[in-house]
This record gives C-alpha cells, sequence and structure tokens, in this order.
C-alpha cells in the first residue's frame, strides 16, 4: 500500500521524462544546445472531462510555442522542455497537478487553466511555492496575484466597451439589455459591473434582465422566448451574453430558430469565439456581436504569422485561432523575452523582467505587461460572419490598460491593498 | 472612378430614369462604398428615391455580395469579380436601413413572396414616409395574406405620422392584430404621445390577453419539446434497462456515438449537393447501426458475462463510457462538431392562434413518436420483439423451445443501442455534437425510466412528457437550475411512494 | 376449551383478479401439529404469505392469541412467536452453521444490540443442544452453503428452533429428499411439536400419514375438508379434486 | 479477521492473513514516516516532496471514503451511488469553517462575510452560516449533516423497499440534485468556485509542511479509527447480520429482524464515515466546490472498494490507494491516455476479478 504511494513520485521524475519524450515527439530541427539542463514549461491545461473542448487547444498553442523556440536555438542556449499534465476538468486535482509540476517536475513556469475555479485552485499553491502562472483567459478580475500573469482581458478591457457600443447608433441604440449568463462568478461579477455601468449610464433596474443557466444548459427555448417578451416592451433591446462556451451552441441555435435576427435584438457575447462558431451553422447568426480583443480575421503581420505556425503545427485547415490562443501566444512571447533579458529562469527577476515588456500581438497592436500584471489590450468588436469567422466592426485606436479592480464594484474601495 | 462611373452606365442601360434623378441615384450608388454611417444614408436615400434598379444594388449588399474593388469602386452585380475585389461589408445600422430600404422598393414587386417580406420589414422600419407607398400598393394589392399585413404596416407608420384621427385607426388596428411586435409598437408610441394614452393602453391590454393564452400554449410545447428529447434519450433505456434489467451507463455515449454519425454522413453527403438537405433523415439508419453494432460488441464482449449482477455490470459499463467518450476524443477531437440543420428544419412556424413554434423542436418531438411507435413495433410484431418477450418472462422455458437466448440477449442490447443512436440524431440539432454529449442526459434518462415504470414503454412516453412540462411550468418562476433540482426531488420522492413507477409491471421487470 | 393459537375466519387474498385464498378459515390449537395438503395453487403457500405478514389479505381476520397479524410486518410478527420454515431451504451460505444458529437465537434484534451482542455461555449451550437436535454438531464450523439438501432443511429447522416459536409453520419439509431423510424430518418435526403448535404444508401423503395427526385439505382458496387423514381420504370431495387425480 | 466475513477460516486463509496483517503494520508505519521523510534536506536520497506528502494525505482521505461504501455496500449490499454527496457535505462543512476563519484577510476585508458574499451583495451572513466559526460545532457538522440527509434517504428507500439498481439510481440522482443546487450562487455557498484561499485551521496556517503533517497524521488516524470501528461492526453479530441481509434480506425479516432499521443505521454510519473523510480532505486540497458532486465521483469511489475487494475492508483501502495512486500517475504520464487505462481498469477488475485485488491473496469464498 504505501509503496504505490511513494513510488510514484519516486519514479514520476522518469516517468514524466518519458511522457515528455512522446510530447516532444514533433520534428524540432535537432539544434546544438549549448549548456545546461533544459527549461521546462508546465501545461495545465484539461485534456478531458467537460473543459477539454476549449482547453486541448491552448495545451496545443503551448507545444507550438515550445517546437517554435526550440527551433530558434531554445532560451539561453538551452533546450525548452513541455511537462504536459491532465487535471481532466477537476479543479482539486489542478492543485495537485500544479504541486506536482513546481515540485516534482520543477517546471520554471506553467502555461494553463481556464476557468476561474481552477485558477482560485491552484493560486495557493503557485504562492506558496513562488511559482509562475500564465493565464491566458479574459476573466472577472477582482484578482491580482505575484505569481500570476494576467494575459487575457479583465472586464473593462471587454464587457464595457462593448456595452457602450451596444447603446451607440451603430449597435442600434439599446436601451434595454438583457444580461445571460451561465451561473458561475464569471458572468456574476461582469453582470454586476455592467449593472453599475448601465445605471451610470441612466438605464434603469426595470429596463435589466438578468438570468442565469447550469453549466451545459441546452434548453434555452424557455429564456429566449422571455427575452423575446422583455424586448416586446417597446424600446430597443439588446443581449449581453457571458454563457459559458459549451452552452452557446444550443443558445444560438435557439436564437436562430425563434428568427430574433441581429437587426431586431442584437446579441453581443463575452465568451464565444471562432472556436464556438466552428461547432454551429453560423449563417442565421449574422450581425450578432462579440468582443474579444483578438480575431482570427485581424489583417496585421503578425497575425499572419500566427495563423501560419498555427497551421503548419496542427496541419488541420479547418482548427481555427481564437483569443485565449492569441493570449498564450503573447504570454509565451513575453515570458520568453522576460527569462532572456533575466538571463535566468528564476521566478523573481523574471517577474521583475515581465514589467513593461512588449510584444507585438496577432491581435495588431504592442501588447505591454503592466505592474498590475495584467496587459494592455486592445478592444475589438466583431460581427459574426456566414463562415464563422469575426468581421471588426469597432476597436479602440490603441491598447488599454486593464482596471483589474474594477471602480464599478464599491467595495474595491475599502480593500485591503497588496 | 472611372470604371464606377461604366457600372452606373451599365445600370443605366438596363432602365432610362429622369436624368435629374440620375445623379441623385449616382451619388446615392457611391455612398454604398463608403463607411457605415455613409452607407446607412446612401441605403436610406435609395429607398426614399424608389427606383427599382437599386433592388439589385440592395440585395446584393445585404447578402455580402456586393464587391469593392481595390480602388473602392463597386463592382456591378452580376459582373465578374475582377482581382484583389473583396465583399462590402455592413453592420447592423446598415442592415436595418438595408431592410427597410428594400421593403419599401419591393412593394410592388410581381412577387408576391417579395411583397410580403417587403410589408413586414416596413412595418418594423417605424417610418411614416411609408404611408403613401403602403396606400399605394394596397390598392394594388389582391392577396389577403399580404393585404393584412400591409394594412398592419400601415398602421404602423401611420401611429408615427402626424394626424390624430389616422393614430386613432392605427391603434384600433394593431391592438386587433395582437401580436408582440405591435404591442411594442404600441408602447412605444405611448411614451410619444401621452394625449393618447388611454387608448393605447386598452389596445395593449387586449394584445396581452391574447398573449397570456399563448404564452401558455407555447410552455406547454416547450414542455413537450424538452419533454420528447428525453423520451428519445430514455427509450433506448427503456429497452435495455427495462427489459433486460441491464445498467448501461455507456448509454449515454452510444446516444453521442448517434450524433457523430450524423455528422460524418452529413460530411460524406457534401460532395453531393443535392442530397445534403436530406442528411439528416439519412443519419437515422446509419446511426442506429453504428450504435447497434457496438451495442452488440458491449453485449457479447463484456455484459454478457455478468448477467444476474446489475451492480457490476454498472460499473463495468461505467468504465466502457470512460473509454468511449475519450476514444471520440482523440480520434475526432475535443472540439464540438457542426452539424447543419436542414432548411425544413430552421426558423419558426406560426400556429393558427399565433403560437409560434420552433421548427426543429417540432420534428424532435415527431421523431420521438415516431422512434416510440417503431420501438414499440419492433416489440409488439416482430419475431425478434416476440423472442425478447419469451426470453424475459422465463429464459429457461425459452430456451428449451429452442430460442438461442444468448442471441436474443445480444440483439435486444444492440436494439436499445441502436435506439439510444437515433436520439443522437436528434439531439446533433439542439446541442452540442461533443466526446461529452451524452453525459448530461444519462441521469434524466433512468429518472424517465425509472418514474415511467421499468419495462413498461408507456410509461416511459408519460413519464418524459410529463417531467418535460412540469419542468417548463416550473422554470419561469423557479429558474432552469431550482425547477430541475425540484423536479428531481419530486421524482425521488414519488419513487418511495411507488417503487415500480407509473406503470408498474407485474411479475418482474428488472429487479434490481 | 382454550383460546385458539392461530385463528383465520374469512381471509381472501387477490392477484390480479385471481382469488388465491377465498374467504378461508383454519383454527389452531395450542400445541397442535397441522398438516395442511391440497393440490398446486390450492393456496397453501399464500396462507402462509399472509399469516407471517408477506402478503396482506384484501378480507378476513387473522389472529395469533390476541395479535391482529394484518397489521403487522414479517419483522414484528417473527418477533411475536410464529416461526416459518421455506419450501426451499433459505439458510445464509455465507455464515457458518454455528452462525445460522445464532442470528436466529431469540435475542434483541436492534442493531444497536447486535453491535453489543457477546455469546453468553448459557446462549452457546442452547446452540449446542439444537445442534445436538438437528444432527449437525459435526458441521457446526462449515458454511451453510457447502451443507447437503437435507442438513439446510434440518440447519433451518433448527433456526426455527432457536426463534422457539410458539406457532411454527412448515412448507414443505421433505420435498425432494430421500426415505431416510423424510423419516428424520419427521421425527423431527413430532419433537418439535412437543410444546408448540405447528403447520406443515405438505404434498407427500405418506409423509402426513407418518405425522399421523389432524389433516386440513384447502381447495382454490379455501377449506375442502377437515379431520383425520382417514377421514379426509375418504371424503368424495376430496377424492374428486385432489387424491383422484 | 475482520477484514473478511465473520466466522473462523480455512488454515490456509488464516495463514494469509497473518502475512497480510504484517503487510497491514508495515503499510501504516510507512506512511506514518511520510512526512518525517519530507523533512530530511532536499538532497538526501530518502527525501520525499511535499507533493507526496499532500497527495498521499488525500488518498488516505479517499481510503476513508472507501471504507465507508464498503461497510454499506460490501457487507450490507446497499449501493449507494450517492456517497460523494456526504462526503462533499462533510467538506463543505469544514470549508464554511475555514471561509469564517479568512475573517478580514479577505481581498475586500470585510470582517465576516467571505469575499464571494460580498461581491454577491450580501448584507449580512445567512442564518445558516451562523455558528461555523467554532471549530467543533463546524466538525459536528461535517459529521451530523451527511448522516441526517442519509437518514432521511435511507428511511424513505427501506421502508419502502427500494433496494439494489432503484436504491442506486435514487442516491445517484440525489448527489446531481445537490450538485446542481450548489452550483447556484444564490444558495450561497459560493457558486461553481466553491470554497477557495483558505488561511488557517486551529490557529495554524495552512500551506505549511507543519500543516500538512499535522493533517496527515490526522487523516492517518482518522483512517485507523475508521478501519477499527468497521472492524468492530463486521466482526460483532450486527456484520453478521448485514451479510444476511445483503443476501436474503427477506429471511432475515422472518427470523424477527427489522431490515430498515439494521440498514438505516449502517448506512447512516456510513455517510458520517463519508462526511468525516470529507472534512479531511478539505483542508488539505484547500478548495471545495460543487464538482465534489458530480455523480460520476461517486461512482469512482465505489469503483475503487470494487478494484480492491468490496466486502473486505483491506480491499477497500487497497482499491482507493491503488486507483488513485495509478491516476495521479497516468494523468501525468500519459494526459492523453489514462482514461482508457483506467476505464480499462474497472472493465477488466469487474470481469475477471470480482472479488478485486484482493481476491487474488486471498482464496476465501466471501
Amino acid at each position: 500500500m504505501p509503496t504505490t504511494a511513494v513510488r510514484p513520485a519516486v519514479t514520476r521524475r522518469a516517468a514524466l521524462a518519458a511522457g515528455l519524450g512522446s510530447v516532444l515527439a514533433a520534428p524540432a530541427i535537432r539544434l546544438s544546445f549549448g549548456q545546461g539542463a533544459p527549461i521546462r514549461v508546465g501545461v495545465l491545461h484539461s485534456l478531458s472531462g467537460t473543459m477539454a473542448i476549449s482547453e486541448t487547444a491552448l495545451r496545443d498553442t503551448v507545444l507550438m510555442m515550445v517546437e517554435w523556440i526550440n527551433a530558434r536555438g531554445g532560451l539561453l542556449g538551452r533546450r525548452v522542455e513541455a511537462a504536459v499534465v491532465d487535471p481532466a476538468s477537476n479543479w482539486p486535482l489542478f492543485a495537485e497537478k500544479a504541486r506536482e509540476l513546481l515540485q516534482v517536475a520543477k517546471v520554471d513556469a506553467v502555461f494553463g487553466c481556464w476557468t476561474s475555479v481552477s485558477r482560485k485552485s491552484v493560486l495557493p499553491v503557485f504562492e506558496e511555492l513562488n511559482g509562475l502562472l500564465f493565464y491566458p483567459v479574459q476573466y472577472e478580475g477582482e484578482e491580482q496575484s505575484r505569481n500570476v500573469f494576467y494575459t487575457g482581458a479583465a472586464p473593462n478591457q471587454q464587457a464595457i466597451p462593448a456595452v457602450e457600443y451596444l447603446m451607440g447608433p451603430d449597435g442600434g441604440d439599446a436601451k434595454r439589455i438583457a444580461l445571460l449568463g451561465t451561473d458561475y462568478v464569471y458572468p456574476r461579477t461582469t453582470n454586476r459591473i455592467l449593472r453599475a455601468f448601465l445605471n451610470s449610464k441612466g438605464i434603469a433596474d426595470a429596463d435589466i434582465l438578468e438570468e442565469y443557466t447550469p453549466f451545459g444548459h441546452s434548453d434555452w427555448q424557455g429564456i429566449v422566448s422571455r427575452v423575446k417578451r422583455f424586448a416586446g416592451e417597446g424600446k430597443r433591446t439588446a443581449i449581453v451574453s457571458t454563457i459559458n462556451g459549451d452552452a452557446n451552441v444550443p443558445f444560438y441555435r435557439e436564437l436562430g430558430n425563434q428568427g430574433i435576427k441581429a437587426e431586431d435584438i442584437p446579441s453581443v457575447a463575452f465568451s464565444v469565439g471562432e472556436e464556438e462558431l466552428a461547432g454551429i451553422d453560423a449563417k442565421p447568426l449574422v450581425g450578432h456581436l462579440a468582443a474579444w480583443n483578438y480575431f482570427m480575421s485581424v489583417q496585421a503581420p503578425a497575425n499572419t504569422e500566427f495563423k501560419q505556425m498555427w497551421s503548419n503545427y496542427i496541419k488541420n485547415p479547418r482548427r481555427v485561432t481564437n483569443d485565449p490562443m492569441e493570449a498564450t501566444y503573447t504570454g509565451f512571447r513575453m515570458w520568453a523575452q522576460a527569462v532572456a533579458k533575466a538571463g535566468t529562469t528564476a521566478v523573481d527577476p523574471v517577474r521583475e523582467a515581465m514589467y513593461g515588456q512588449k510584444v507585438d500581438a496577432p491581435c495588431g497592436y504592442a501588447e505591454e505587461m503592466h505592474r498590475n500584471h495584467h496587459l494592455s489590450k486592445p478592444v475589438m468588436i466583431g460581427e459574426i460572419q456566414a463562415d464563422g469567422q469575426f468581421n471588426t466592426v469597432w476597436k479602440t485606436p490603441a491598447a488599454i490598460p486593464a482596471e483589474n479592480w474594477s471602480p464599478f464594484i464599491p467595495e474595491n474601495a475599502n480593500r485591503r491593498r497588496g | 472612378m472611372a470604371r464606377l462611373i461604366r457600372a452606373v452606365l451599365l445600370l443605366l442601360a438596363l432602365a432610362l430614369p429622369a436624368a435629374a434623378q440620375q445623379d441623385a441615384f449616382d451619388a446615392a450608388v457611391s455612398g454604398l462604398a463608403g463607411g457605415f454611417n455613409q452607407q446607412a444614408e446612401a441605403v436610406e436615400r435609395l429607398g426614399a428615391l424608389g427606383d427599382p434598379r437599386a433592388v439589385p444594388l440592395l440585395r446584393a449588399l445585404a447578402d455580402g455580395r456586393l464587391l469593392k474593388r481595390p480602388d473602392g469602386g463597386l463592382v456591378p452585380p452580376g459582373e465578374a469579380a475582377p482581382p484583389g475585389a473583396e465583399p462590402v461589408r455592413v453592420n447592423n445600422r446598415v442592415r436595418v436601413a438595408l431592410r427597410g430600404a428594400l421593403g419599401r422598393l419591393q412593394l410592388v414587386s410581381p412577387d408576391p413572396a417579395e411583397r410580403l417580406a417587403a410589408a413586414e420589414a416596413v412595418f418594423r422600419s417605424r417610418d411614416a414616409a411609408n404611408a403613401p407607398l403602403l396606400e399605394a400598393a394596397l390598392a394594388r394589392e389582391s392577396l389577403p395574406r399580404i393585404r393584412s399585413q400591409m394594412e398592419l404596416s400601415l398602421a404602423a407608420s401611420r401611429l408615427v405620422a402626424a394626424d390624430k384621427g389616422a393614430k386613432r385607426a392605427a391603434i384600433a388596428a394593431l391592438g386587433a392584430a395582437g401580436s408582440t411586435d405591435a404591442r411594442a409598437l404600441l408602447l412605444e408610441a405611448r411614451a410619444a404621445n401621452p394625449a393618447l394614452a388611454a387608448e393605447i393602453q386598452t389596445a395593449v391590454a387586449a394584445i396581452d390577453r391574447r398573449l397570456s393564452l399563448r404564452r401558455m400554449a407555447e410552455t406547454l410545447f416547450q414542455g413537450l419539446s424538452l419533454g420528447s428529447v428525453l423520451l428519445l434519450a430514455a427509450l433506448g433505456l427503456a429497452v435495455t434497462f427495462g427489459v433486460m434489467g441491464v445498467i448501461n451507463m455507456a448509454h449515454g455515449e452510444m446516444v453521442m456515438l448517434g450524433a457523430y454519425t450524423t455528422f460524418f454522413v452529413q460530411e460524406a453527403l457534401r460532395g453531393v449537393p443535392w442530397l445534403l438537405p436530406w442528411s439528416l433523415p439519412l443519419s437515422v439508419p446509419a446511426a442506429f447501426l453504428v450504435a447497434a453494432l457496438v451495442g452488440a460488441a458491449i453485449e457479447r464482449g463484456l455484459i454478457r458475462h455478468l448477467y444476474g449482477r446489475p451492480l457490476e455490470t454498472l460499473l463495468m459499463t461505467f468504465g466502457v463510457g470512460m473509454i468511449l467518450q475519450q476514444a471520440v476524443r482523440t480520434l475526432f477531437g475535443a472540439q464540438n462538431r457542426e452539424v447543419l440543420s436542414p432548411p425544413w428544419m430552421q426558423g419558426t412556424l406560426t400556429l393558427p392562434g399565433g403560437v409560434s413554434v420552433t421548427q426543429n423542436r417540432l420534428w424532435i418531438i415527431v421523431f420521438g413518436v415516431a422512434v416510440l411507435l417503431a420501438v414499440l413495433a419492433a416489440i409488439r410484431l416482430t419475431r425478434f420483439g416476440l423472442e425478447m418477450r419469451a426470453v424475459v418472462q422465463n429464459r429457461r422455458i425459452a430456451a428449451t423451445m429452442g430460442i438461442r437466448t444468448g442471441r436474443v440477449d445480444a440483439l435486444t442490447f444492440a436494439f436499445g443501442s441502436g435506439v439510444a443512436g437515433m436520439a443522437g440524431v436528434a439531439l446533433s440539432q439542439i446541442d452540442n455534437v461533443s466526446p461529452n454529449l451524452g453525459t448530461g442526459y444519462i441521469i434524466d434518462s433512468f429518472m424517465v425510466v425509472v418514474f415511467g415504470g421499468v419495462g413498461s414503454l408507456a410509461g416511459t412516453l408519460v413519464g418524459a412528457m410529463t417531467l418535460g412540462v412540469v419542468n417548463k411550468v416550473l422554470e419561469p418562476w423557479a429558474g432552469a437550475v431550482l425547477a430541475k433540482v425540484a423536479v428531481l426531488v419530486a421524482l425521488m420522492l414519488f419513487i418511495q411512494r411507488r417503487p415500480r413507477g407509473l406503470f408498474a409491471l407485474r411479475g418482474r421487470a428488472a429487479e434490481g | 376449551m382454550t383460546a385458539p393459537v392461530l385463528y383465520l375466519d374469512g381471509v381472501s387474498v387477490v392477484f390480479d383478479g385471481f382469488r388465491a385464498l377465498n374467504s378461508l378459515s383454519l383454527i389452531v390449537e395450542p400445541g397442535e401439529l397441522r398438516a395442511v395438503i391440497g393440490p398446486n395453487g390450492a393456496g397453501k403457500t399464500t396462507m402462509m404469505d399472509v399469516i407471517t405478514g408477506k402478503t396482506r389479505p384484501i378480507a378476513g381476520e387473522v389472529r395469533f392469541r390476541d395479535h391482529d397479524l394484518t397489521r403487522l410486518d414479517e419483522a414484528a410478527i417473527a418477533t411475536l412467536g410464529i416461526g416459518r420454515k421455506f419450501q426451499k431451504p433459505t439458510v445464509f451460505d455465507a455464515l457458518t452453521v454455528f452462525e445460522n444458529l445464532e442470528l436466529a437465537l431469540k435475542a434483541p434484534r436492534g442493531p444497536v444490540a447486535c453491535l453489543r451482542w457477546a455469546l453468553s455461555g448459557e446462549a452457546a449451550r442452547r446452540i449446542e443442544a439444537v445442534l445436538d437436535e438437528t444432527g449437525l454438531a459435526s458441521r457446526s464450523q462449515d458454511r451453510a452453503a457447502i451443507l447437503s439438501h437435507g442438513q439446510r432443511q434440518w440447519l433451518e429447522i433448527g433456526m426455527l428452533l432457536m426463534q422457539d416459536p410458539e406457532l411454527l409453520l412448515v412448507d414443505e419439509p421433505v420435498a425432494g429428499m430421500t426415505d431416510q431423510e423424510t423419516e428424520h424430518t419427521a421425527a423431527l418435526l413430532r419433537r418439535i411439536a412437543g410444546g408448540r403448535s405447528v403447520v406443515v404444508v405438505e404434498h407427500d401423503l405418506e409423509f402426513v400419514r407418518a405425522l399421523g395427526r389432524r389433516v386440513t385439505v384447502l381447495h382454490e382458496g379455501s377449506v375442502l375438508s377437515e379431520g383425520s387423514i382417514d377421514h379426509v381420504q375418504n371424503d368424495p370431495r376430496v377424492v374428486e379434486v385432489y387424491l383422484g387425480r | 479477521m475482520s477484514a473478511t466475513l465473520a466466522s473462523p477460516a480455512p488454515p490456509r486463509a488464516a495463514a494469509a492473513r497473518n502475512v497480510l496483517r504484517w503487510v497491514l503494520i508495515g503499510a501504516v508505519l510507512l506512511l506514518a514516516l511520510l512526512p518525517v521523510l519530507n523533512r530530511l534536506p532536499l538532497d538526501s536520497a530518502l527525501h520525499v516532496s511535499d507533493f507526496v506528502v499532500s497527495v498521499t494525505g488525500k488518498w488516505i482521505t479517499y481510503a476513508v471514503l472507501a471504507l465507508a461504501i464498503d461497510l454499506a455496500w460490501g457487507y450490507a449490499g446497499i449501493l449507494s451511488l450517492g456517497h460523494g454527496a456526504f462526503f462533499a457535505l462533510g467538506g463543505y462543512a469544514i470549508g464554511m469553517h475555514l471561509m469564517r476563519l479568512i475573517g478580514p484577510r479577505g481581498v475586500y476585508g470585510h470582517p465576516t462575510l467571505p469575499d464571494f458574499m460580498v461581491f454577491l451583495g450580501y448584507r449580512e451572513l445567512p442564518w445558516y452560516w451562523w455558528g461555523f466559526d467554532h471549530f467543533p460545532f463546524a466538525l459536528l457538522m461535517a459529521l451530523a449533516v451527511p448522516g441526517v440527509l442519509a437518514a432521511v434517504v435511507g428511511f424513505l428507500a427501506f421502508r419502502s423497499r427500494i433496494t439494489g439498481v432503484y436504491f442506486s439510481i435514487i442516491t445517484q440522482a440525489l448527489t446531481y440534485a445537490l450538485m446542481l443546487a450548489f452550483f447556484r450562487n444564490d444558495m450561497g455557498f459560493g457558486g461553481n468556485n466553491g470554497f477557495t484561499d483558505f488561511k488557517e485551521l486551529l490557529g495554524m496556517p495552512l500551506n505549511t509542511p507543519n500543516a500538512r503533517a499535522m493533517l496527515f497524521y490526522a487523516s492517518l488516524a482518522s483512517l485507523l479509527g475508521a478501519y477499527w470501528l468497521c472492524t468492530r461492526v463486521t466482526r460483532s453479530k450486527l456484520g453478521r447480520v448485514l451479510v444476511a441481509v445483503r443476501d436474503a434480506e427477506s429471511r432475515v425479516r422472518f427470523l424477527g429482524y427489522d431490515t430498515t432499521r439494521i440498514k438505516l443505521f449502517v448506512f447512516v454510519l456510513s455517510a458520517v464515515l463519508a462526511g468525516l473523510a470529507g472534512a479531511l480532505y478539505v483542508p488539505q486540497v484547500g478548495i471545495i466546490n460543487p464538482g465534489e458532486f458530480s455523480p460520476g465521483n461517486s461512482i469512482e469511489a465505489v469503483v475503487w472498494v470494487a478494484v480492491g475487494g468490496r466486502g473486505t475492508l483491506v480491499g477497500a483501502v487497497l482499491g482507493a490507494f491503488s486507483v488513485n495512486a495509478l491516476k495521479t500517475w497516468l494523468t501525468s504520464v500519459a494526459p492523453d491516455l489514462w482514461l482508457f487505462a483506467l476505464g480499462g481498469l474497472f472493465v477488466a477488475v469487474t470481469l475477471f476479478l470480482p472479488r478485486g485485488l484482493i481476491g487474488l491473496l486471498r482464496r476465501r469464498e466471501p
């Protein structure tokens, strides 16, 4: 019994190495690497369970970047290796795996997590062991750990501009807003911020409908017809959707089937990207909106390069790129630059070196890492096209810094600093 | 620019209007290539000009077929696309304008469908300027359906006109129409002219009375449609669990396999455009076969060895489910698969009384009932069904009468799995086609079967429909989650009262 | 005369329209050994089920001394002092002969009591005694699973003895037994009968004769005839429906 | 001994069991050593990492859960597919305590309200949170809540004689319903995120080697305690009654045992043990959220028992350790393939090892 308990740890190093070997089977050009043990990055994305749908693409992105950097001679003249684990969409397992990556696989940085809960689960581990996590997904903010770099958007870099757009002439002068979301912390917080924002813009609570549904909700008949009714009150209405990835397909199907056209009730989504649209027939959805910091359709040299890399790596013309992948890419580039600048992979110097790092991101802007551990990002609003791509109809002139502590949440006033 | 001139000249060739209008028209057309705001204005102007030549242009623009040259010049519709040309993008604002403009222009189109669409579009565009157009169109219109729509639209545009008398009439007309849109218009108008508030109020009240009835009908429909989904998901179990007493935790994966089969059939038919719309019906037998084969393999290879040990079977099939799910994930990727809905399953259908039901849901109800009947027929009418019932009632005697019970078991399980596969075809229309598809349905299916009474198909039907409707009735008050929780708890308590379910079977059904 | 131990009056049981018992009436006196015979489907086993609380009658009175059995469940009835031996011997295969008897031993039946239970010398002696009585002493530590058919029957009877019931219901005790076994069983039952009342349901007329006591003949759920074996054997109705065949 | 069904056994099995006894004692001692080895300098050959300690501590709590399931299933034949619910409830109870202990150290520095309540706009603590700032109360709740729930469900089910598969399906629905309910943020249990970012327990800061060692020993002690308790039950006459109920419930009724009460007793006891396991689990993994209620978890836990060998307490423990060790190992070594391996294991065991791994050591028919 105890042997089974102890053995894994002892053999795991070897085992992991073996695992890595297979992972790195990719045809990396044999370069002569300088002295020193390989640099290790951990990949902490669910490859099974409910989140696998979204997270496997990020795993592939990191592996792609590892291949890329090795092809360019590695980092500090050392080879970069990826340690891939499967936390299986199981939040406690995330914490366990994080500890394993840091203590057993001895990785220098970890790229991982999608859901907020997984991040919350690993946070104490990273803080205890002073590890480095790159979190690539847009999230609700209200957090800032010295051990995490958030390369996704904070609410002010996605939600608020999108709603402003809906309320503007191009968005259809919305006077009533339906806030639909999956019942977890990101939608709850985002909607709370939006409600405060809308009130500040003179929209009464009576003109705001807030509805939450469970994960993977697949029967949207009731809610969509409620929205229809809500829209039938004689004011221009729009939908703001924080519905979680998986439930979107049935939601949009229902929207399409109940004949809600973007001209009548436009909707803007914060969690629907090219990946989600790949799963549905987008024709009935043309004109509905999504707000991100990157679209695959962006015209920029950096994006062309990124897409090229991706299609070369994944060898499947149908596989798209999306915002979290771009954030992973950018985060990896920044980490590489920081390590190069610090001349070491030790966490503290690298953290220092991260601040002020700039990368010409695929979104076509130069993104900078600020001392609040968040990136400055452009905000883009895209219209769903028949082919499942987005056409950017509005974007900020420049990348805007993140407000991870939202001014619209009063409690932030008496928040403990540091 | 020269090219644009030529383009316009080409348009001129179609018809020769007064030179005066000419410049206005050209100016407007050139505006279409500009920024969104410019576009919107241009579209509105074209709509106002009422020049029929604008129609093809606008329609091309609406469908994203209108091309723009690198130099900004427009490519006339129908002309070959020059190199470097790309479609002119629009946004919602432009779309709204387009709908209005096309509506105005097509009110007099020879095609009745177009006239109807136009009338509806004009209704939405809420523009007083439309009134004269509509009057003109009405004068010529003969088809009653279109006339009534046009009258509504007329009322809508008069509502925003200046004339008080006209407004009163409009309010009455809209009140009589009793649609949600009409209600919206009226409420909008109420804000605009407080003088008429009282009349508008009565009109709205009239509409609300109708709507409340309609809402009940729609809730019922939604309940039935949810019920039919549950029914489809549970039917396979009703066979494997109900008849054989086998707890198949991999049942959800069978459904998932069915959905994937649908996807692959569709991919296979992409080459054959005329068949594509029928890929869904074609996938039904395919999905049945695939799932049935997998089911047969599982039964012969594994379950067979565990008969009489339902709990072990449960655990074992749980493992099988894990394997199937991961297999699909590694083979076809974790991403969702796109299964198109054929045209005849899209959009909504308005029943008499204004109750609108979504086509795909309607078809799924039909499909669910059809599958149920098919299963009944298979069990009641076929030789296989007879043997199956015989084996269920008394395996030993059946064996002595020369029935190869092993074979029957395999067939029964395969049959149940096949039914699950067919459910997958339906679910591919309303849910994600992903490796996790099945997991979401397994528990509900079990509850349906147990609630309805194990071994009784009638019970499964009633059970599924009851659960669906109750769920949908509760949803508005309790919210989706609490409704589901409430239903589950109620079910658990019900099963305490009647452990054998609604339609308890005599003798042994599936004893644990 | 003394109050009867068992008193059934007008008891009727219906399964899906089929009348298993049709206003059956039966009285068993204290200390009486009563044999009940009848063709298949006469309702013998159903009668047992009604008495032991497995089946609820739709009409009629079932009393054990002054207890109304129709209100009690199996466990309660058993604790009142009614023991039942099934047609198909059911003993606990996973347990040893000794343990089987121990479970049956009259003692507090609650979970906590069972948890606290320690085998007292006196209890042990009683078990030993029954082991001897049933002739299973040598198999005491064997698991019931490996007993022969006859031994299982005796073990079950032994368990009944441990329960020390006032009324004993025995369902076809000798079905499929060798002659010696039948002999032994008959002897066993007669000995048991000593103190308590016993109702034996049986097909085997020879066995019933061997018991040599009062016989009740059931037919289509009600009593057809009652009396000594010779009396019923000469009853024309009995001959017609039963022995005649 | 207890680990098998009661009653003396043939000599061969007895010998096997003596060997096993020593193996067990050795195993426990080895486990007890882990936190000590963890303190050795990193470069020493015997050093074991924090990871090993924390992950082993987790497995120990799983072992307690496995014991609970085995007591109900292996002995009384009650297969609950909802034991994960009792486990999770125990975890939530302690989680609530840990949340209260954060106090003003939360992000929003609110004296009493946990962060999630603050930004969900709670004014004051909901009544059902009262008292959880006291450890004894929280611990009591961790055991009582699962116990009461089990009592209610069990009473209803056993009274109406719902057995076997039906009972399994009902309990599965129970945990499923609880999962949906706890996912709702309005429940006041933190919704999907559940509880995280715990600071301290009994005045000792978590996420330190000390705390880990303490929790580890607490878990180990509980495991031994639970094992002793189960032994006590299964060896007693109650244990034999349970086996009898498992094999022929109606016969036991005719012997005058109120099987409803008997089963209820064991089911509640088992649920309480599961709650204890959950209470030990949460502070070690540092998070509790509705995912723990997911039916899959419960089934998996049952599978541990099946793999180890149901009806033998040692088997349950062995199963919990081996399956989870395998899982931890495979999710790192073969992240894409581990589900095949695990699923395959479940299939293989149910097919070829109906009596589990322990069945390989023991030749005695349970």
